[in-house]
């Protein structure tokens, strides 16, 4: 099989005392959808806080094409974007200002050159517009390019932060819920978007669901997590199949 | 020797005059997250128009009682004109604001009372009194003395009565407080009310000690290293802070202050409180949690 | 269900970039824009022909330099979102490193002097900011304050900063460019103009480009700034450099093109606090708005004792004057903090809007 | 780049257009009050033009300083009040005068100032009277370039008492150095003669400022003249805290203190000698450690202080019997607490004020009776010789020490008397003490030629203009 893209080793984590992650391994192959599912504090989050460094592990290892994953500092640079459960954005600033800092850590021109806006600088600032612009024509928010996104409703939030995390063309995207508290109609939006950056970019994706429907739709590798621990790994069919899940989410595959 | 014990006790006793002013501080940072800039002005306020009304004839008590009406009014107006309209404001602005109510209080004090420069004498020597070879200012003494009481009430009325407990809730948790049915405003303004009498305690003393004048408003910037020691929602942060900031200083401006012909005690304990964030960035005694702006 | 990619469009270079906040206005308004601006440019260079010695060397001199100050403190508090009240300390440093260099190294270039007295001050700033790679929120003061104390001691204490006169108060040269004489108010003025001008042009597009996006990254989630590749503490000490460098030039200008003097005690917490109400009253992170706040600063007390004498004559105390001064500023900071958050340069934006709104429909 | 410019011009033009606006406005308003008229223009219209002299004042009311200002101002005030309602003004010229709050901020002093200079109601400004060492530093190129004295009474820059180099500069009666060395000349005098002073210890204990500061390098010259110990002790700015000094002080204890303070330190000084238990009764109060309002708060720790003083409190001088009887029993007293008239500030304030006018009727022997330039004024104060006759005529022996000025000497008195205070008020305890400005002035001139030099500035030469 091809090397995968993150491979994940033992990592257990422990919060004062209790065990949040227990053991945990898994390999994301390059390419994928996989989906983290599992019930409420079974751990999924943190484990996607290991994976972007913003927990560091009590033990194991985070491998990122193959090199270990030290600290949230170098993320975006290693190709990773993530989105959080309950949205980060900068409350602040302008829609387009969000989605711009998504690509400003490519940026090279020098300090003065920014503040006499010669060399460099203009020529980054148009290119930055035109990837936001891009992006933010496809996610459809492109109209509010200019509003504060602190006063925008919560689903068009949702996709300033998918649009943020999509704008660098990352190698891998981690998303948390990003359809949470999301009506039918947003969800299959959402979808679309995932799908289309999905397959035009080759983007990796791992993502946190609830929905199950959504989720053995939308991806290629299902991994089931329970009070910490590894419950089943495999496709959606497998999975789908395993009894250690059904007894975990009794009946929720009747639909 | 002996000169040394003599440094350090001036020191703590005059530590003890810092942390009379921190804790109006910590009562109000406790309650409403509010970093009160405006407590200097308010010993300001309390000594000045406590000195006018008994230089007009008011007996000792009879002022004090009035003083101390003032000041649970000031604290309601507070609570009305500055703490309601800027609920929910982020705390940069709350602390910008108090800066804004500083600048209200010492022009109404000096509208009301006018710029003379007042002394206030509550009937305390500064003889010093003197035991193997140390003396000390009986007046200090009789400060820390008052400083102690004063801590000592504070623990009790926060111990035994209802709103004291209140209070504590809204400290530990303002939303559940509110859950439960406390009423916030209410509370908001006893604190700002017993923020005022502390104030008025500690104008006592200081304007004593230096005379009640517009630098009274200026003891505040002695409180601040106190409080960042200390931790800023912390009453045993602050007498700690306050012992630590005046004996440190009081022994570096007389044993390291020549070797830079002195006078270092303005920054001197800035310096300090930096040392001691860099251990902990949120004080001795304060909650990591409350990290706001 | 089935779910359809939504199309990925690439970029299409031929086209023209797309509109954006800064483009986005339609062309006549752009060529109405640089109208304005040159019209305002040229007007602000006449300015002391139209204007007498007072408004000049009393009113619009400390302005621009409190402006330039006021852009420096909201570097640091209105767009990195860190507490700074050590703003007149880093001026203080501009202040004296440029007369020093002035003093020690005689006949350098006004503005050599001025430029020094900047990266001086930058110098000091990180030293005191870098603190904030570790101290969040109020702790923060902690540091800035000591930078207050610590320079107003340092200058007082050391005659040398002071070039060892007597007073320890230092007087400025007399001012002029190349040949150029500029001793005269309206000299003072346009030396204040040359050095605010450019600078003020910077600081708009460090607060509009990646610098500035940065900063407000820190300032609204630290977290989330760090995840989208932000370097934060690089971004905190960047935006005290830069804030005390604007700061200094500002201190420099108060002590050579204002007050042609300056004690350390000219620097004192209350220049500190003045500053950071600046901000607040203009408006936090706002260019614009450190100049609305500076000119209400500066105007504020001025128009209240002409209005005093207009409405009650000489009947009234100025000492009283004086203090219901302090208490209808202190009530005015509080006002706008609970209703106008975002300052003077908001209310004038609405204004602007509704202005523009009530012309269309007329038109 | 243009556009990014637009917004910031904005406020100036709103700056220029909102004052120009209520300057004019002003222009209409009443006379004696914080009018800001254009400089130099002559309103004939009013019934006050051509009658008048006008004395700008950048008083402070309110801020840390206020009781030094209240008081200085009030006794100004009052005695211009009373030459205009005694005698009708000077020579039937009516002094008229105008206030502007300083709060001791200097750059408000230099607003105050240019708001000020250009006269009120076409009456021209006499002199610059900011009672502040900050102000008047800001002030010294502007007053100069402007023509109009500025008066630095008892402080400001000390080279400015060479006044070739300083022409409008004015520190009248007394510079810090006079000061210093009248101290030490009266210690002296205590110790039995001036070569008594070789071993002793005298410590000063300094405000943390440049004023402080400035009289360092005199006390060390005079420790070395006379062979006395000196040690220099500063308490930092404002002076409420002094413990650590005065520990050091019971470590040294010092023959003398000398204290160089200024507001509030001076009282939080005395209550901690009286803490070490230090004899209060040798410690010295320079010229701004003199005051009521420097004892009062310190209580009975204050007792047996002794300040120097070149105008002593009391009400018995004949002047202050003439403003009791004229100004204030007629209800036109500028003192808001009538308790303060004839304490310290008040006279220094009516010394002042007999100063500025008799520059003003000397300068009309001169040029004429009728309102008179900055510039005329000038020659007036360069050209006061106040003798003992004189000082009679005005009402104001012991109160005002025998003062002549010159082109080259714009200090004319460097005396000083010494009172005690008692508990209750100061008790003039010397007769007139003289520094040794003999061996003053040429470290005065010293430091004038290198500010000349440095600032370009042309000396003027005295004897050629005494020939005029």
């Amino acid at each position: 099989m091809t090397t995968a893209l993150l491979d994940v080793q033992n990592v257990s984590l422990a919060f004062d005392g209790i065990l949040a992650l227990d053991d945990v391994s898994f390999r994301v192959a390059r390419g994928e959808v996989c989906a983290l599912i599992g019930p409420n504090g079974a751990g999924k989050s943190s484990m996607l806080n290991v994976v972007s460094g913003l927990y560091t592990a009590n033990a194991g290892d985070v491998l990122f094409e193959g090199e270990r994953l030290t600290g949230v500092g170098e993320l975006a640079r290693r190709g990773i974007a993530r989105t959080f459960q309950n949205i980060a954005l900068f409350r602040g600033m302008t829609v387009l200002e969000n989605v711009a800092l998504g690509t400003d850590f490519r940026g090279r021109a020098s300090f003065f050159e920014q503040a006499l806006r010669i060399g460099r600088a203009p020529r980054e600032e148009r290119r930055m517009r035109e990837e936001a612009a891009v992006v933010m024509d496809l996610l459809d928010i492109a109209s509010h390019r200019t509003d504060v996104v602190g006063r925008l409703p919560y689903g068009l939030q949702k996709r300033v932060e998918l649009a943020r995390a999509l704008v660098p063309r990352p190698k891998m995207l981690l998303l948390d819920e990003p359809m949470a508290g999301m009506t039918v109609h947003e969800k299959r939006d959402m979808c679309g978007y995932l799908l289309g950056a999905h397959e035009k970019l080759g983007t990796t994706v791992v993502l946190i669901e609830h929905d199950l429907g959504v989720v053995m739709d939308l991806s290629d590798h299902v991994i089931v997590l329970d009070y910490g621990k590894k419950l089943a790994d495999g496709t959606p069919d497998h999975v789908r199949a395993d009894p250690a899940v059904i007894e975990a989410y009794v009946g929720s595959f009747a639909t | 020797m002996s000169f040394f014990i003599e440094v350090l006790l001036g020191g703590l006793l005059s530590g003890v005059m810092y942390t009379m002013v921190a804790i109006g501080f910590v009562l109000i940072y406790k309650a409403s997250g509010v970093f009160n800039f405006a407590q200097g002005a308010m010993v300001l306020f309390a000594a000045l128009t406590f000195v006018s009304l008994t230089e007009r004839g008011f007996a000792f008590p009879l002022a004090f009682i009035a003083t101390l009406a003032a000041m649970l009014l000031l604290a309601l107006a507070i609570e009305r004109i500055v703490l309601r309209p800027l609920v929910n404001a982020p705390p940069l602005s709350l602390f910008l604001a108090t800066l804004g109510l500083a600048y209200i209080l010492e022009g109404l004090a000096q509208t009301l009372w006018g710029t003379q420069v007042h002394g206030l004498d509550i009937g305390v020597s500064d003889a010093p009194i003197s035991a193997a070879g140390v003396s000390v200012s009986r007046f200090d003494l009789f400060a820390a003395g008052t400083a102690a009481t004063l801590v000592a009430t504070l623990a009790l009325f926060f111990r035994l009565t209802r709103s004291g407990v209140a209070l504590r809730a809204v400290a530990d948790d303002p939303l559940a407080a509110i859950a439960v049915g406390i009423d916030l405003r209410r509370l908001l303004a006893l604190v700002w009310g017993v923020a005022g009498v502390v104030a008025l305690v500690a104008g006592l003393l200081w304007g004593a000690r230096v005379g009640v004048q517009f630098s009274l408003s200026l003891v505040v910037l002695k409180a601040l290293p106190v409080l960042i020691i200390g931790g800023f929602s912390s009453i045993p942060g602050a007498i700690v802070g306050g012992l630590i900031v005046g004996a440190s200083e009081k022994l570096a401006e007389v044993y390291a202050g020549p070797w830079v012909n002195g006078g270092i005690e303005t920054w001197f304990p800035y310096f300090i409180a930096l040392a001691f964030l860099l251990v902990r960035p949120a004080g001795l005694f304060g909650e990591r949690s409350v990290q706001r702006v | 269900m089935r779910i359809e990619a939504t199309p990925w469009s690439e970029p299409n270079t031929s086209t023209p970039p797309p509109r954006t906040s800064l483009f986005a206005r339609a062309s006549g308004r752009a060529v109405v824009r640089i109208a304005l601006a040159a019209g305002g440019t040229g007007l602000l260079l006449v300015l002391p022909l139209l204007v007498d010695d007072y408004v000049l060397s009393a009113v619009l001199v400390p302005l621009l330099a409190l402006s330039l100050a006021g852009i420096g403190q909201n570097f640091v508090t209105g767009y990195a979102g860190q507490l700074s009240v050590g703003s007149a300390a880093f001026m203080s440093v501009g202040a004296f490193a440029a007369y020093d260099l002035h003093l020690h190294l005689h006949g350098t270039p006004l503005l050599v002097s001025l430029a020094f007295g900047g990266v001086s001050a930058a110098a000091a700033g990180a030293l005191f900011g870098l603190p904030s790679l570790r101290i969040r929120g109020f702790y923060l003061v902690a540091s800035t304050l000591a930078a207050q104390f610590f320079v107003e001691w340092l200058f007082t204490k050391v005659g040398w900063f002071s070039g060892n006169s007597a007073s320890g108060v230092i007087t400025a040269p007399p001012l002029s460019i190349a040949t150029v004489d500029l001793s005269s108010p309206g000299g003072h003025y346009w030396l204040s103009l040359l050095v605010v001008a450019p600078l003020t042009a910077a600081a708009y597009n460090l607060a509009r480009g990646r610098i500035g996006r940065a900063w407000m990254a820190v300032r609204d989630m630290e977290t989330a700034a760090a995840v989208v590749g932000v370097r934060t503490g690089q971004a905190k000490l960047l935006a005290f450099a830069i804030g005390s460098f604007y700061c200094g030039v500002a201190g420099g200008l108060w002590a050579f093109a204002y007050l042609g003097t300056v004690e350390p005690h000219g620097f004192d917490l209350d220049r500190s606090f003045q500053i950071l109400f600046i901000v607040i009253v203009g408006g936090l992170g706002s260019i614009a708005g450190s100049f609305l706040g500076a000119a209400f600063i500066v105007l504020f007390p001025i128009f209240l004792d002409q209005l005093a004498t207009f409405v009650m004559g000489g009947s009234v105390d100025p000492g009283v004057l004086q203090n219901i001064d302090k208490i209808i500023f202190g009530g005015l900071v509080i006002a706008l903090l609970a209703k106008q958050p975002a300052g003077l340069a908001r209310l004038i934006e609405i204004a602007w809007l509704r202005a523009r709104r009530w012309t269309l429909r007329s038109a | 780049m243009l556009r990014t410019r637009a917004p910031g011009f904005v406020p100036f033009l709103a700056a220029a257009l909102l004052t120009t606006a209520c300057r004019s406005r002003s222009e209409n308003a009443s006379a004696a009050v914080l009018a800001s008229p254009a400089p130099g223009t002559v309103s004939p219209g009013k019934e006050s033009a051509g009658k008048e002299q006008y004395f700008p004042l950048q008083s402070y009311r309110v801020g840390p300083y206020a009781a030094g200002g209240s008081g200085f101002f009030g006794g100004f005030i009052d005695y211009m009040q009373l030459v205009n309602i005694r005698d009708g003004g000077v020579n039937g010229i009516k002094l008229t005068w105008s206030e502007c709050e300083t709060e001791y901020v200097v750059e408000r002093g230099v607003e105050c100032y240019e708001r000020l200079k250009g006269g009120l109601n076409g009456a021209p400004a006499a002199a610059m009277n900011p009672l502040s060492v900050g102000i008047a530093y800001a002030l010294i190129d502007k007053a100069t370039t402007d023509k109009i004295p500025l008066i630095t009474i008892n402080h400001g820059r000390t080279d400015s008492t060479d006044g070739r180099v300083f022409p409008y500069v004015f520190p009248l009666s007394l510079n810090p150095y006079s000061e210093i060395s009248a101290i030490v000349n009266y210690i002296g005098q205590r110790s039995g003669g001036l070569d008594h002073l070789r071993g002793k210890k005298i410590a000063v204990l300094y405000h943390g400022s440049p004023y402080g500061k400035e009289t360092q390098p005199i006390v060390e010259l005079l420790a070395q003249k006379y062979g006395f110990a000196s040690t220099h002790l500063e308490v930092p700015h404002p002076g409420t805290e002094q413990e650590s000094q005065w520990l050091q002080i019971k470590k040294l204890a010092p023959d003398w203190i000398i204290l160089r303070g200024w507001g509030i330190m001076n009282p939080v000084a005395l209550k901690n000698a009286a803490k070490i238990g230090y004899p209060v009764d040798h410690i010295i109060g320079n010229i701004w450690s003199n005051s009521e309002e420097d004892v009062i708060p310190a209580g009975a720790a204050a007792t047996g202080f002794i300040a120097i003083t070149t105008h002593p409190s009391g009400r018995q001088f004949p002047v202050l019997q003439d403003v009791d009887k004229y100004v204030l029993s007629a209800g036109k007293g500028n003192m808001t607490d009538p308790k303060r008239v004839g304490t310290g500030y008040y006279n220094l304030g009516i010394n002042n004020g007999i100063l500025n006018v008799e520059a003003v009727r000397v300068a009309q022997a001169k040029f004429g009776n009728k309102p008179l330039t900055g510039e005329q004024v000038r020659w007036g104060f360069e050209h006061i010789h106040i003798d003992d006759a004189r000082l009679k005529e005005l009402g104001a022996v012991g109160l005002l020490q025998p003062i002549e000025l010159s082109c080259s000497d714009h200090e004319g008195g460097g005396a000083v008397r010494f009172e005690q205070w008692d508990g209750k008020e100061f008790k003039v305890i010397s007769d007139w003490i003289k520094a040794d400005r003999a061996l003053l002035r040429p470290i005065i001139e010293a430091s004038s030629t290198k500010y000349a030099t440095e600032k370009g500035i042309a000396v003027r030469d005295c004897d050629a203009e005494a020939r005029l």
